[in-house]
C-alpha cells in the first residue's frame, strides 16, 4: 500500500516535471490537438445540427389524400378511420377544400395579386399523414398507397418519393463522409501525440537508459510517458470544446439569421453534452495510443540494455 | 558471491569480446581486473549486472542466475549492483544533488530517506559544495566523483567501477580508492577495472588480468 | 564555384541521410501534413464549388416586371428600350401572358390535376432582367425599380431583395469560416512542422553540437534542416492533392446526382490548378517557416558552445 | 603561437575556474597542462578554440584575437585546432570511418580526400580493423583512439588533447603519445592536458601546472 503510493507519488512527480521540463512540447502538441480536434468538431457540430434539421425535414415525409370534389362525410370519416387504425400512421391532419384555398393564396400573397381575383375555388380537400419513422418507411407508404387508391372519394394521390431518395442519399453521403474525415482525423492525432511523446523520449533517451540500468522497472518507466500523452490528449480536447463553444457562440450571434433559409428556423445547437465528453475520452484515449504505441516501440527496442 | 563458469561472449566482432572466463570471487571480497584496451573489462563488467546477455557458460550473481533471468526480473539484480560508469552517464539536466537523488528515487525510496542519503554520499566524495551545479559545469574529475556517489548512495551489495579514476589526479585518486575501501569494510564486494598502474602496484588486493577475452594467470 | 558545389553536394547529401535516417518520423510527420492539407483542400474543394454554383445561383438576381393585362404593345417597346438603354442590365427576357400560364401548369403538374381545369388565364406577362455583376447590384436595381414602378403598363414590380441580402450574408459567412479553419491550419501545420525538425534535430543534437566544435558554418548545419522541412511540407502537400483527388472521383461517381438537388446541375469539379499549385507552395513555405522557427532557436540557444 | 593574458574566467562559483593565466606556447612547441581534478585545464583548453568565452584579458591563437572574433568567423579559428575530447564525443549512429570522415566532411573537403585522408588516419591509432563497427561497440580506449584519430585528420596546426590517455593501458598510452609526437614533428603545436604521472615523469616536455585556476612555477 506505501509502496503503490510511492509510486504515484514519484511517477506523477515524474510526469509533471516532464511535462515543465518540455513545456514548449507540450503546449505545441496541445495546440496541435486542439487545432485538430477543433475540426473535428466543427464537423460534429455542422452534422448534430444536420441530424435534428433532418428530423424536422423528417416530419416532412408524408403522403397527402386528395379528396373528390364531392366527397361525403361518411366516405371522409371512413377514410379517417383506415387511416387511424393503420399501425404506422403517427398523425393525420384534415384540410378543407376552403383551408386549402387560403393557404394557396397566402403563399403566392408575394406579387401576385391576380391569384386573388379568381372568384372560385379550385383545390380539393385532402389528408395529409405523417408515418412513424422506419428504415422501410417508403415501402409501407407505396403499400398503403396502392389500398388507398381504391377507395371511394379519393380522388389522387402524393407522396414525396423522390425527395426522400435523394435525402436519404444525401444523409449516406455525409456519414460516409464524417467517417471518412473523423477516421483520417483520429489516425493524424494518433500519429502526432506518437511524435509528442518520441520527443518527449528523445529529450529524456539518457534518463530513460540510465533507469533501466539503475533498476527501475519497466512500468515506472513507462508510466509517465503515458500519463503524458493522456494528458495532451485531455487539454487539447478541453481547449478545442472551449474553442468550439467560442465559435458556436459567435457563430449564432451574427449568422443564424442569415442561415435561416438552410436550418429553416431551427436554431443551431452547440454539441450534446454527452458527445462533448465522448470527444474528451477519445482524444484521452487517443493519446494514450500514442503514447503507448511510441514508447512501446522504444522499450522493445532497448531491452538488452 | 559472484562466479562465472567459461563465460563466452561475442560481439560478432573477428575474435570474441570474453573467451571462456571462469572466475569467482567472493561475498565481501575487493579485486581489480585490468588488461590492454579492449580486452573485455568492460564486456565482463557488463555482464555482471545483464547489461549484455553472454552467449554461453554460466553467471551466478549473489544468486540470480544471470543468463536465465526473465526480463521483468532484471530489475532485482540491478537494484543489489552499484555501476560507475566508464562514461559516468550523469543526466545534464539535473543538478548534482538531483542526479544523486534520482537513483533512489527510481527505485521508489521515499522521500525523507532519499534526502538523508544523497547529502551522505556526496560528503563522502566531498562534492556537498557543488550539490546544486549541473554536470556540464563540472570538471572532468568532479564528474567521475558524482557518478561514484551515485553507485553507492543505494548501499548496493556489489560495486562495479569501471575506470573510476580515469580522470583523477593521483591525490584524488587515493582519496577515491579510500571511499571504495571504506565500502568493502562495510560488505560490499568491490570490482574495479582499471588501467592505473599506481593503484595496481600498491598490490594490496588480488588482480584479475584479462587479455583478448581470456584471464590470464599473475 | 567548386565549393558551392561541394557545399551543395554535401548538404543534400546530409539531408538525404537525415531523411532515410529518421524515416519513421519523416513519414509521420509527412502523414500529419497530408491529413491536416487533406481537411483544409476539402475546404477548398467546397468553396470553390460554392464559388462557381454562386455565379450560377447570382445569374438568377433579377428584377420582374409584371404588366397590366391591358398593357399595348407601343409600351411594351417603350419599356424595352427603357431596359435595354440601362448600362447595368446584362440581358432582357419577356414572358408572355400565355407563357407564363403554360410554365404555371407545368410546374403544378406533380399532383394537382385541377389546376388545368382552369379555363381562363390568371397570369399576367413580365419582363426579366437580369443584372451586371457588382457589389451593389441592389441599389442599382432598387433605383431602377424606382423609375420603372411610374411607367405605363408596369402593373408590379419583384425583384429578391431579402433573398439576395441572405446569399450576401451566407457568403461573408463561408469566408470568415474558410479564413479561420485556414488560419487555424497553417498554424497547426507550422507547429507540426516546427515540432517535426525539432525532433529531427533532438535525434541529431550531438552531432550538430560536434559540428559546430569542428568547424562547420552555421549555414551548413542549418541548410539540411531547412530542406528537411521544405520536403516535408512538399511531400505532404503532394499526397494530400492525390488524396483529395481520389475522394473528388468517389463523390463525383457515387453522389453527384444525389448532391444536384444542391448543385443544381453543376457538376463538381476539382481545385483549379492555380489553386493546386499555391497549396504545395505555400505547404512547401509553411515547412520552410516551420523548420527555420525551431532551428532557429536552437542555434541561438547554443551559440557559445 | 598561442599566448594568454591576464585570463580571467568564472562560471559564477565560488572561485574563478582562471585566475589571471599569462602564458606563451610558441609555434611547434609540445606542452603538458597538468594539475588536481577541477583546476582549470579543461577551461583553459576551452577558451583556446572559443567553446568558452573569457571574462577577462587577452588570448591570441594563431593570429585570432579569441576574445573579440566574430560569432561568424568563429569556424574559422576551430578549423586550424583539432581537439581530443575528454568526453570523445563520437557519433553512436555513425561507423569509426564515418566519425573520421565527417569531421572533413563538414569543413568541405571533397569526397576523394576524405576517404584517402580517413583511411591514413586510422591506420595511424590502429584501427583500421574496427572501421565500420559503431562508438558504443568499442571498447573505451578504442573509442578514445577513434577520438584522436578524428582530431589530427584535419591537419590541425594546434592540436589540443584533454586527457588522451586516460583509458588507455601504459602500453597503448605509449603508443598514443608517439603519435601526438609524430605530429608535432609535422609542426603542429600539442597541448596535452594530463593527469598520467608516467607520461609526465618521461620529463622530455615542458610542463603548466595548474592550481585552482592559477599557473604554478615548477
Ligand atoms: N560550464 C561550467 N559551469 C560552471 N562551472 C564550471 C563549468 N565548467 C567547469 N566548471 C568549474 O570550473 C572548475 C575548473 O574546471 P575544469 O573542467 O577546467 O577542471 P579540470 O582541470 O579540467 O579538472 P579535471 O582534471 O577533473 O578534468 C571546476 O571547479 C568546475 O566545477
Ligand atoms: N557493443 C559492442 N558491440 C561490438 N563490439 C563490442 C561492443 N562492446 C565492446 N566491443 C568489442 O569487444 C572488445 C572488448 O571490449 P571492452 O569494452 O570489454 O574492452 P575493455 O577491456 O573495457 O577496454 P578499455 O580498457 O579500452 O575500456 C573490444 O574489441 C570492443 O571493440
Ligand atoms: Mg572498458
Ligand atoms: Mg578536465
Amino acid at each position: 500500500m506505501r509502496a503503490l503510493f510511492q509510486f504515484l507519488n514519484n511517477v506523477l512527480g515524474a510526469t509533471a516535471h516532464n511535462l515543465k521540463a518540455n513545456r514548449q512540447v507540450f503546449l505545441v502538441s496541445v495546440a496541435t490537438i486542439t487545432v485538430a480536434l477543433s475540426i473535428l468538431g466543427l464537423f460534429l457540430l455542422v452534422f448534430s445540427n444536420l441530424k435534428s434539421m433532418m428530423s424536422t425535414w423528417d416530419r416532412q415525409v408524408q403522403l397527402i389524400v386528395y379528396l373528390d370534389d364531392d366527397v361525403s362525410e361518411d366516405q371522409k370519416s371512413k377514410l379517417r378511420a383506415l387511416f387511424e387504425g393503420h399501425p404506422e400512421v403517427e398523425e393525420v391532419a384534415f384540410t378543407s377544400r376552403e383551408e386549402a384555398w387560403e393557404n394557396f393564396r397566402h403563399s403566392f400573397s408575394g406579387g401576385a395579386d391576380f391569384i386573388q381575383d379568381l372568384d372560385f375555388n379550385p383545390l380539393p380537400g385532402s389528408f395529409h399523414m405523417r408515418f412513424k419513422s422506419s428504415p422501410d418507411r417508403l415501402d409501407k407508404i407505396k403499400d398503403f398507397a396502392q389500398v388507398l387508391n381504391k377507395q371511394p372519394g379519393v380522388e389522387s394521390l402524393e407522396y414525396g418519393e423522390k425527395w426522400v431518395a435523394r435525402f436519404e442519399k444525401f444523409m449516406i453521403f455525409i456519414q460516409v463522409f464524417l467517417l471518412a474525415v473523423g477516421g483520417l482525423l483520429c489516425l493524424g492525432l494518433i500519429l502526432i501525440i506518437s511524435n509528442t511523446i518520441k520527443l518527449s523520449y528523445y529529450s529524456r533517451q539518457d534518463e530513460i537508459e540510465l533507469m533501466r540500468l539503475i533498476g527501475a522497472t519497466n512500468r515506472y518507466i513507462r508510466t509517465p510517458f503515458l500519463l503524458e500523452g493522456v494528458c495532451v490528449g485531455f487539454f487539447g480536447a478541453v481547449a478545442s470544446l472551449a474553442l468550439l463553444k467560442a465559435m458556436h457562440y459567435y457563430i449564432q450571434l451574427r449568422f443564424q439569421e442569415s442561415l435561416d433559409f438552410l436550418t429553416r428556423g431551427v436554431v443551431i445547437q452547440f454539441l450534446p453534452f454527452s458527445w462533448s465528453v465522448s470527444m474528451v475520452v477519445v482524444s484521452m484515449a487517443v493519446g494514450l495510443m500514442g503514447s503507448y504505441y511510441s514508447i512501446h516501440q522504444f522499450l522493445e527496442s532497448g531491452d538488452r540494455q | 558471491m559472484i562466479q562465472l563458469f567459461n563465460v563466452f561472449k561475442s560481439y560478432g566482432g573477428v575474435s570474441p569480446a570474453l573467451d571462456g572466463v571462469t572466475l569467482t570471487i567472493h561475498k565481501g571480497d575487493f579485486v581489480y581486473l585490468t588488461g590492454p584496451s579492449g580486452a573485455g573489462k568492460t564486456t565482463l563488467l557488463k555482464i555482471l549486472f545483464r547489461r549484455e546477455r553472454l552467449d554461453r557458460g554460466q553467471v551466478l550473481v549473489h544468486g540470480f542466475n544471470v543468463g536465465k533471468l526473465d526480463d521483468s526480473r532484471l530489475y532485482q539484480l540491478r537494484r543489489k549492483i552499484g555501476v560507475v560508469f566508464q562514461d559516468y552517464k550523469l543526466l545534464p539536466r539535473k543538478t548534482v544533488f538531483q542526479n544523486v537523488a534520482f537513483a533512489q528515487e527510481v527505485i521508489g525510496v521515499d522521500r525523507k530517506t532519499v534526502k538523508a542519503h544523497t547529502w551522505q554520499a556526496l560528503k563522502e566524495v566531498g562534492l556537498t559544495q557543488k550539490r546544486n551545479a549541473y554536470p556540464p559545469e563540472l570538471s572532468g574529475g568532479e564528474q567521475q566523483r558524482v557518478a561514484i556517489a551515485r553507485a553507492l548512495v543505494n548501499r548496493p551489495s556489489i560495486l562495479l567501477a569501471d575506470e573510476p579514476t580515469g580522470n583523477l589526479d593521483p591525490a584524488m585518486a587515493a582519496e577515491i580508492l579510500a571511499l571504495f575501501e571504506q565500502a568493502n569494510r562495510n560488505g560490499v564486494t568491490v570490482v574495479l577495472a582499471t588501467h592505473n598502474q599506481e593503484l595496481l602496484r600498491a598490490g594490496r588486493y588480488p588482480v584479475i588480468t584479462l587479455n583478448r577475452g581470456r584471464v590470464v594467470e599473475s
